[in-house]
């Protein structure tokens, strides 16, 4: 898909993944634009009802990120999350939509690079699998 | 009771004592040690690197035979074979590739798919026979000798093949115990006997025979015990040439647990092979 | 309120300007539904910039404020102090990250530029449906509970009783003392450990402000930061502490023996008992467990010469329950057991010993008074070998972490050893020394330099014992040369554990532990001594191996901390929590489930299950919201509606 | 003035809403007695175009059932919409899309292969599917669209009221017909049942445990279940908590787990991403941190169709309302 | 090289910190020429030659007992073949079979022999 630019939802929580996007910010990383960030205090607050809209609204991919297992800043709302994401994915594949389009990462507060690489990785894969393109597809089934 | 049982070379040669006093002591106890058809040397050692599969080969085609011959388990008696069979199962099992190529290099067998279970004699007289049972059998009193039990390395480590604690093994005491006979408590019992270092560097097993063999003596033993042909070997044989070089060197007698399990359930001596034993024990075989 | 939201966007000097065009960002959102207002300013930090943004407040009547600069971790809080002062609510005030998230990290400036205005715009979605938020007050009842009596449990009691508040302590043994009271003399001052506990111990006893209760345990804690409701099992102790004088007459005629814990089995004591001469208090107990009448039904000879007729053997377990505003943790640590190195005789030799039992045979109050001989047959060891990292920094078979103390003491015993037998000869086998505290590494040159203690870098490997002497095994790696050393008694330098009780107790305050087992603190360097749950605090070797300084050091700083809290007058907490809607919970309870503070609970109302949120333990992770399967819950200024508008807000 | 006039029309479902009116027994009498009933196929004779010659708003309410899936249908219901002055989507498929929404995890095409050829009972050697016009004998037959996607009611026109359930239960029924004949109306939109999940009314509620952990996923065939006790308690999925209350806890009191037929509430915006958050909560996680992701993935697993359990009634009315190609 | 061994052996080599417990159990180490924990030692700091050219390699006797011992989990024994691996696989034998006393080939058992051949000749 030439010159196709996926967009990219971040939810990431407070106070790891966002710090880490931050770090890569104070350490002058460089990432393409193609994604914007969502703050939410614990990766466990994103609701997977966000990411359906996301996509919906035209997102091509979705990254939630939050603390490493164990890390939790709030003890273990990461591993709800990590069940929530992993549920998501099968229901996301039934529904014909790629699971890898829903991308779970434990991003420590130090890790700015793996921060940029995540995002680089996740850009490439989407470019990959092309637009999502629900929008456009909603009423698609050529109803009518 | 029928076991597979895999005797491996030494055994068909110097120790046939290992082999015979096994035999009986087994029969007696009501099991038959049926010797494997068609098996193949083990390799003696387990390869160890990560790219050697070839030598895998060979102890896993012993384990396709007991396959073949409608078994599920065997039994060795030589730790070092046991060491070789148990190894090479646990990688077999453990690394799915790999056991597709095995598979893949021995196209006249049929596939293995790493279920045959590796023993060492000592584990089915603990589990299977049970040392109770044993102990209602000895017919002999030996509660006058003191034993230095020996497992050598290769039944205790690496930990993944492990019959029983590296460093505070009892299995062997356990055994001595129900045959009524009274044990040291022997520091040396798991350190190394030098092994195959007896061929191009015998000062080495000069050495260790001179420690493991006077510790014994210093700490009381009357007879130390063994379970592999070579510990066999280099603390028994190898006492001549260590007298060579200490002439102050006590000779111990060194013997198999099987052979001292002979003795205490009453199976007549000269049916134990002491014949092939270089330093004879007296105290046992006088009785 | 219909919104009237202004926008500030900061160049952050070049920062920001050079990637993101901030002209066309303020263009952009001028426009935008919602904001009535939208400029550009160089700095809008500094002073000027913030006297901008309250001038334009007052002018264009803004309810609702959007400074779209650097991450909000720096200056959201500054920004929200700034509206404040001219009467907007601070929570009507966030921040959008065009610097680390956007003009940093990218070099398109038309790319950049465009993510810039959907960030922006996001927030601004956002402060359209805040609300106005004051913080949450919680009153305090100020009056702290501390576990586990050690120097750390006894000198953070202390520090609170003598500010003048009630501290109740609770140690699970008849004394209070801990490991301290067991030690000899200490590093690197090699100062007596009774002379200057002993001291504290008593105060402790004697503190108008501290209710002491010993032989005790918690039982249960309910409740939340600044209000514990805690239950305190007072163990059966079987002699009427209110009659007993402390004679000892009981202990002397008690027929009895069993190996003293405090001793480290190297005597025995009765099964009546006090564990140590300087115990506080000073009153016996009877261990149920070995006590002959307990188990054959006969003897009762201490009732009968017990004067004051202090014997009670029909007491039974009782509960208290106190109110408290904080809580310490001091539960200290255990020796990991040797049982479990068997290339060391795995505790068959009885010259092998742990650091503990050779304190108690330095210690002038010992079973030797003090005098160093070997257990097996008390003579004099003329070559003691010293043990380090036993246990320790083996990943593979035991513990991976320092056990911080060891080096030391095994130092100072070698030392101590010295100073008991001149002619006796100290091998310290070590892999490195770690000397790291002040005066240490000088403690440790002075054991090589003036009395010539031999150090050997190697691991040992094995020990056995060969004719009434050890024989170890090891290499001196410096020289690489092996060696097979005989000595006559060998101290081990045995890992620090935690205490075994630490795990239920850290269930029953709902704490955290690390994998080793030792109390996890809410952050490695700069909240050391709080958890993560809020009024909870630590010190000790509970949170992690330490030595004597460092231990009364966190126990004061955890002093301080509750101190600092009860120096408020109420506890102030960020109000972005949970709420619920009564109408339309149906009480399923998988909020209950996911609240990892026990903020959630069902209550039932008229017949029917609703949750609530109890709002001064919810810390706002929002995890409940995203579960409740019935939309009923929201969190405060990050409602769903508001994340669903920013991820629209975000792919327009 | 004359008495109310209503119609009930009857899209893609099964019936039972149908059914489910003359279920209202002698109350239906009630019911006729206050109104004038101008359209009801399934029960009078009345033909289309008997609707097509009424005036704009002379009916004063329709009931329209089932989900949208013909061009016929779409038709009727702009029809009825232009027709009426209140649309009351009937039942769960018209709300939702229902049991017929299902199709829409698959396309027209791969319905018409299975149900004109692959189905074992089917002899189709020609394979003859459905043709919207066919020429036979010089006449034209013409039959309406088979659509490729189900749409709910108000996807197709504007709907002012919702009720609820596959079937609506009786006592909403009368409950929403005595509101619009005493004309206390609430607000358009609304569905007209509480806005409670079903977990309020639901007698098992009280036997829940303070946590709620599904350590293992059992299927309702595949236990013994106990009669009283909650069924997410015993590792049953149960969609109580994430459907609305109203229906009489009709599923719970045979025994079987509510599958959501009611609809989420009203502050829900996807039923199936609600089942899913609030299920993988609770999966496992007593203990979680022991768990290996392994382990939660096996125990996801045991859900079988996750996507057809979630969405069982409501996909149409989803997010994302069908399955992307 | 020490990339080899590590791929051979499967043994993380920088992990060692040298505690020298490998060492202080080894039966053989007195007739080793560099101790063992040394061999890890030298391929660390980049001396393989050292390693190449040691006895050490050819006399551990393949015991495990640095192995069950090591704080770190390094299995020395496999380290050890793959060293003498590298060296075999060039050909290069430690031992001459053909100058093994006929004293010894009867004497010994068969697997001392086997083994010998196994671990000393390629
Ligand atoms: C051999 C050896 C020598 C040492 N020498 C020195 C030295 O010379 N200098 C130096 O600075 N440090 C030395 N230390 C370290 C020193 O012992 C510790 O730093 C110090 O004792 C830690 O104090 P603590 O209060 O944290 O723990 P502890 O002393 O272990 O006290 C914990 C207390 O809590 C109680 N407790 C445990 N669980 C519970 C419960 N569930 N409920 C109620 N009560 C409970 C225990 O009974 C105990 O009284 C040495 C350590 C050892 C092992
Ligand atoms: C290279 C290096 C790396 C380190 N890495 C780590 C690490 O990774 N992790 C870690 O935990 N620790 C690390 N540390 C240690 C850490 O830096 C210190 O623990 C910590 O900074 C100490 O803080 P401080 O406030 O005591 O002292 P400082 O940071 O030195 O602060 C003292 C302040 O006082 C001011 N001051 C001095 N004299 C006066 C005076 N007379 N009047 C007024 N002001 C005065 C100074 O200007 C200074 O601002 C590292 C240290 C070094 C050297
Ligand atoms: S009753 Fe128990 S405590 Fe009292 S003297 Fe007897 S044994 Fe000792
Ligand atoms: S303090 Fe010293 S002896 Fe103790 S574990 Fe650490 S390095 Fe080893
Ligand atoms: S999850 Fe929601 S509906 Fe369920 S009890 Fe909690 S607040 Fe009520
Ligand atoms: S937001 Fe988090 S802390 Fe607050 S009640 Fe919900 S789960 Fe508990
Ligand atoms: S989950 Fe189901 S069974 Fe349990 S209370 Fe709710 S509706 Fe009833
Ligand atoms: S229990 Fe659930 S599925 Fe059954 S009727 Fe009620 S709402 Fe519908
Ligand atoms: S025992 Fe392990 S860590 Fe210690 S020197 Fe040997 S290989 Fe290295
Ligand atoms: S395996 Fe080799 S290096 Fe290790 S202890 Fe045995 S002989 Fe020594």
């Amino acid at each position: 898909m030439e010159g196709f630019e996926p967009k990219i939802v971040a939810f990431c929580c407070k106070w790891c993944s966002y710090a880490a996007a931050d770090l890569a910010g104070t350490s002058r990383l460089k990432i393409k634009p193609n994604f914007v960030v969502i703050r939410t205090m614990c990766s466990s607050r994103v609701d997977p009802e966000f990411i359906l809209q996301a996509f919906l609204n035209g997102a091509d991919g979705v990254l939630v990120a939050g603390c490493h297992p164990g890390d939790c800043h709030y003890v273990n709302g990461n591993y709800k999350t990590l069940r929530r994401v992993m549920l998501l994915k099968k229901v996301l594949e039934q529904l014909g939509i790629d699971p890898r389009r829903l991308r779970l990462e434990w991003i420590a507060a130090s890790e700015s690079r793996k921060f940029v690489v995540t995002i680089r990785k996740f850009v490439d894969e989407l470019k990959q699998l092309g637009p999502l393109r629900l929008e456009a597809g909603d009423d698609n089934g050529s109803n009518g | 009771m029928k076991i597979f049982y895999y005797p491996g070379c030494t055994l068909k040669t110097q120790a046939r004592n290992f082999e015979c006093s096994a035999m009986e002591v087994m029969k007696l106890l009501g099991y038959e040690l049926v010797e494997l058809n068609r098996w193949n040397c083990c390799g003696t050692v387990y390869s160890l690197a990560s790219d050697d599969l070839i030598h895998k080969v060979a102890p896993i085609r012993n384990l396709v035979r007991v396959k073949e011959q409608g078994g599920d388990k065997v039994v060795t008696l030589c730790a070092m074979c046991y060491n070789t069979l148990k190894q090479a199962n646990v990688f077999f099992n453990s690394d799915q590739e790999a056991r597709d190529k095995i598979n893949s290099f021995m196209d006249t067998e049929i596939d293995y798919e790493g279920d045959v279970e590796v023993l060492h004699l000592l584990t089915v007289l603990r589990d299977e026979v049970g040392f109770d049972n044993i102990s209602k059998k000895v017919v002999r009193k030996l509660n006058h000798i003191k034993v230095a039990p020996y497992y050598g390395c290769l039944l205790l480590r690496p930990s993944t093949v492990a019959i029983d604690d590296a460093e505070n093994p009892s299995i062997m005491e356990e055994l001595l115990h129900a045959l009524g006979v009274e044990t040291i408590d022997f520091p040396y019992r798991n350190e190394c006997c030098g092994t195959y270092n007896t061929v191009s560097a015998v000062d080495l097993v000069i050495d260790r025979t001179y420690r493991i063999v006077g510790l014994a003596r210093n700490l009381g033993a009357d007879v130390i015990v063994t379970s592999c042909p070579l510990c066999q070997f280099n603390l028994e044989v190898r006492q001549k040439d260590v007298k060579e070089r200490f002439p102050e060197f006590e000779q111990l007698p060194v013997i198999y647990f099987t052979q001292l399990m002979g003795v205490a359930l009453g199976v007549p001596t000269e049916r134990l092979g002491f014949e092939l034993n270089h330093i004879k024990p007296k105290v046992l075989m006088e009785l | 309120m219909e919104p009237r939201i202004g926008v500030f966007v900061c160049h952050c000097g070049i920062n920001i300007a050079s990637t993101v065009d901030v002209k066309r960002v303020v263009e952009a959102i001028k426009g935008y539904p919602g904001v009535v207002h939208a400029e550009d300013y160089v700095y809008m930090c500094s002073d000027p910039g913030q006297e901008l943004i309250r001038s334009r407040i007052k002018e264009k009547k803004l309810n609702g404020v959007v400074v779209a600069a650097c991450s909000p971790t720096l200056h959201e809080a500054t920004f929200r102090n700034t509206v404040s002062q001219v009467g907007l609510n601070p929570y009507r005030c966030e921040i959008a990250n065009i610097r680390e998230h956007c003009s940093w990290i990218h070099t398109d400036r038309d790319k950049a530029t465009e993510k810039a205005i959907k960030i922006v715009k996001s927030i601004v979605e956002k402060v359209k449906l805040n609300d106005e938020l004051l913080p949450i007050s919680i009153p305090i009842t100020k009056r702290a509970l501390v576990i586990g009596g050690g120097i750390a449990g006894i000198q953070a009691a202390l520090d609170i009783a003598n500010a003048g508040y009630e501290v109740i302590l609770v140690e699970k043994n008849p004394s209070i003392g801990g490991h301290m009271a067991q030690l000899s003399e200490t590093f690197p001052t090699l100062d007596c450990a009774q002379c200057i506990l002993t001291p504290k111990m008593v105060e402790v006893g004697q503190h108008p402000n501290i209710k002491l209760y010993n032989y005790a345990e918690v039982e249960d804690l309910s409740g939340y930061v600044g209000n514990f409701k805690v239950k305190i099992r007072l163990k059966a102790s079987y002699v009427d502490w209110s009659k007993c004088v402390g004679c000892g007459v009981c202990m002397e005629k008690c027929p009895t023996k069993v190996p003293s814990e405090f001793e480290m089995g190297l005597t025995t004591r009765k099964a009546i008992y006090v564990p140590f001469p300087q115990a506080v208090p000073n009153k016996p107990v009877i261990d149920r467990e070995n006590c002959l009448y307990f188990k054959t039904g006969k003897c009762r000879i201490c009732e009968k010469v017990c004067t004051f007729g202090a014997i009670k053997f029909d007491e039974q377990d009782e509960f208290v329950e106190e109110e408290v505003g904080a809580i310490i943790v001091a539960t200290g640590y255990e020796l990991y057991p040797i049982e479990k190195i068997g290339e060391y005789g795995g505790g068959k030799y009885k010259d092998v010993i742990n650091g503990l039992q050779f304190e108690r045979l330095l210690s002038a109050s010992g079973p030797t008074g003090g005098g160093v001989q070997r257990p097996s047959d008390r003579k004099v060891p003329k070559r003691v070998a010293f043990v380090s990292c036993v246990g320790s920094r083996d990943p593979e078979l035991h513990k991976p972490y320092c056990s911080k103390v060891c080096c030391m003491y095994l130092t100072k015993h070698a030392m101590l050893y010295k100073h008991r037998v001149p002619d006796g000869e100290p091998i310290v086998f070590y892999i490195d020394i770690r000397s790291d505290g002040k005066g240490y590494e000088e403690f440790v040159q002075r054991a090589q330099e003036e009395e010539h203690v031999t150090y050997i870098r190697g691991k040992v490997s094995k020990i056995y014992e060969d004719n009434g002497e050890l024989v170890l095994l090891a290499v001196d790696t410096l020289t690489g040369e092996p060696l097979e050393v005989r000595v006559d008694m060998v101290v081990l330098g045995m890992a620090i554990v935690p205490s075994p009780a630490v795990y239920e107790l850290a269930k029953k305050l709902k704490i955290q532990i690390d994998a080793n087992g030792f109390l996890t603190e809410a952050h490695p360097k700069l909240r050391p001594v709080e958890t993560l749950t809020p009024g909870i605090f630590l010190a000790g070797c509970a949170h992690a191996p330490k030595d004597i300084p460092d231990t009364v050091a966190q126990a004061s700083a955890a002093a301080s901390k509750v101190l600092e809290m009860f120096s408020q007058k109420e506890l102030q907490h960020d109000p972005m929590v949970a709420t619920v809607d009564e109408d339309r919970c149906s009480g399923c309870g998988v909020c209950v489930t996911l609240c990892p503070y026990g903020a959630r609970e069902i209550e039932v109302k008229d017949g029917k299950r609703v949750a609530k949120v109890n709002e001064a333990k919810c810390e706002g992770c929002g995890s409940c919201i995203a579960g409740c399967p019935a939309g009923a819950c929201q969190q405060r200024n990050l409602k769903d509606e508001q994340l669903v508008n920013m991820v629209k807000a975000v792919l327009e | 003035m004359g008495k109310p006039k209503f119609a009930f029309y009857w899209c893609a479902s099964c019936g039972g809403c149908e059914e489910t009116v003359l279920d209202l027994n002698e109350k239906i009498l009630e019911v006729v007695d206050k109104v004038d009933i101008v359209f009801w196929p399934v029960a009078l004779d009345f033909k289309r175009k008997d609707i097509e010659v009424m005036k704009e708003g002379e009916i004063d309410v329709a009931f329209i059932n089932g989900a949208i899936r013909t061009s016929e249908q779409e038709e009727m219901a702009k029809l009825l919409r232009e027709k009426a002055k209140l649309v009351v989507a009937f039942g769960a498929c018209a709300q939702l899309g229902g049991i017929p929404g299902l199709a829409n995890f698959w396309v027209r095409s791969d319905i018409f292969d299975r149900i004109y050829k692959k189905v074992p009972t089917v002899a189709n050697p020609e394979g003859v599917v459905p043709q919207q016009v066919v020429e036979m004998d010089g006449y034209k037959l013409t039959l309406p669209e088979f659509y490729d996607t189900v749409k709910t009611l108000d996807q197709t026109i504007p709907v002012d009221y919702y009720l609820p359930g596959c079937p609506p239960p009786p006592d909403l029924i009368m409950n929403a017909i005595e509101t619009i004949l005493k004309g206390e109306l609430p607000e358009k939109g609304t569905v007209l049942a509480p806005d409670k999940a079903l977990c309020d009314t639901c007698p098992r509620n009280e036997t829940k445990p303070e946590k709620l952990s599904i350590k293992d996923i059992k299927r309702p065939h595949e236990v013994i279940i106990d009669p009283e006790k909650c069924f997410l308690a015993q590792g049953i999925i149960c969609l109580g908590p994430v459907t609305r209350s109203g229906c009489g806890e009709r599923c719970i009191n045979a025994n079987m787990p509510c599958r959501g037929c009611m609809g989420p509430t009203s502050e829900v915006r996807d039923q199936g991403a609600k089942a899913v958050s609030f299920i993988a909560s609770i999966l496992g996680v007593e203990d979680e941190e022991k768990l290996s992701e392994e382990e939660v993935q096996k125990l996801i697993d045991k859900i079988v169709d996750p996507a057809g359990t979630f969405y069982r009634f409501s996909l149409p009315a989803s997010l994302l309302r069908r399955r992307r190609k | 090289m020490i990339n080899k061994v590590i791929e051979l052996s499967e043994q993380n080599l920088y992990a060692c910190y040298q505690c020298g417990k490998c060492s202080a159990g080894c039966p053989s180490v007195k007739l080793m020429d560099i101790m063992p924990n040394q061999v890890i030692r030298y391929l660390q700091i980049g001396k393989p030659d050292k390693v190449l050219q040691c006895k050490t390699i050819w006399i551990c006797a393949s015991c495990y007992t640095c192995s069950v011992r090591c704080p770190r989990g390094i299995d020395l024994t496999r380290v050890m073949e793959a060293i003498r691996l590298i060296q075999l696989r060039k050909n290069i034998d430690y031992i001459k079979v053909r100058e093994i006393s006929e004293d010894v080939l009867v004497s010994v058992p068969q697997i001392a022999l086997v083994a010998e051949f196994r671990k000393h000749t390629a």
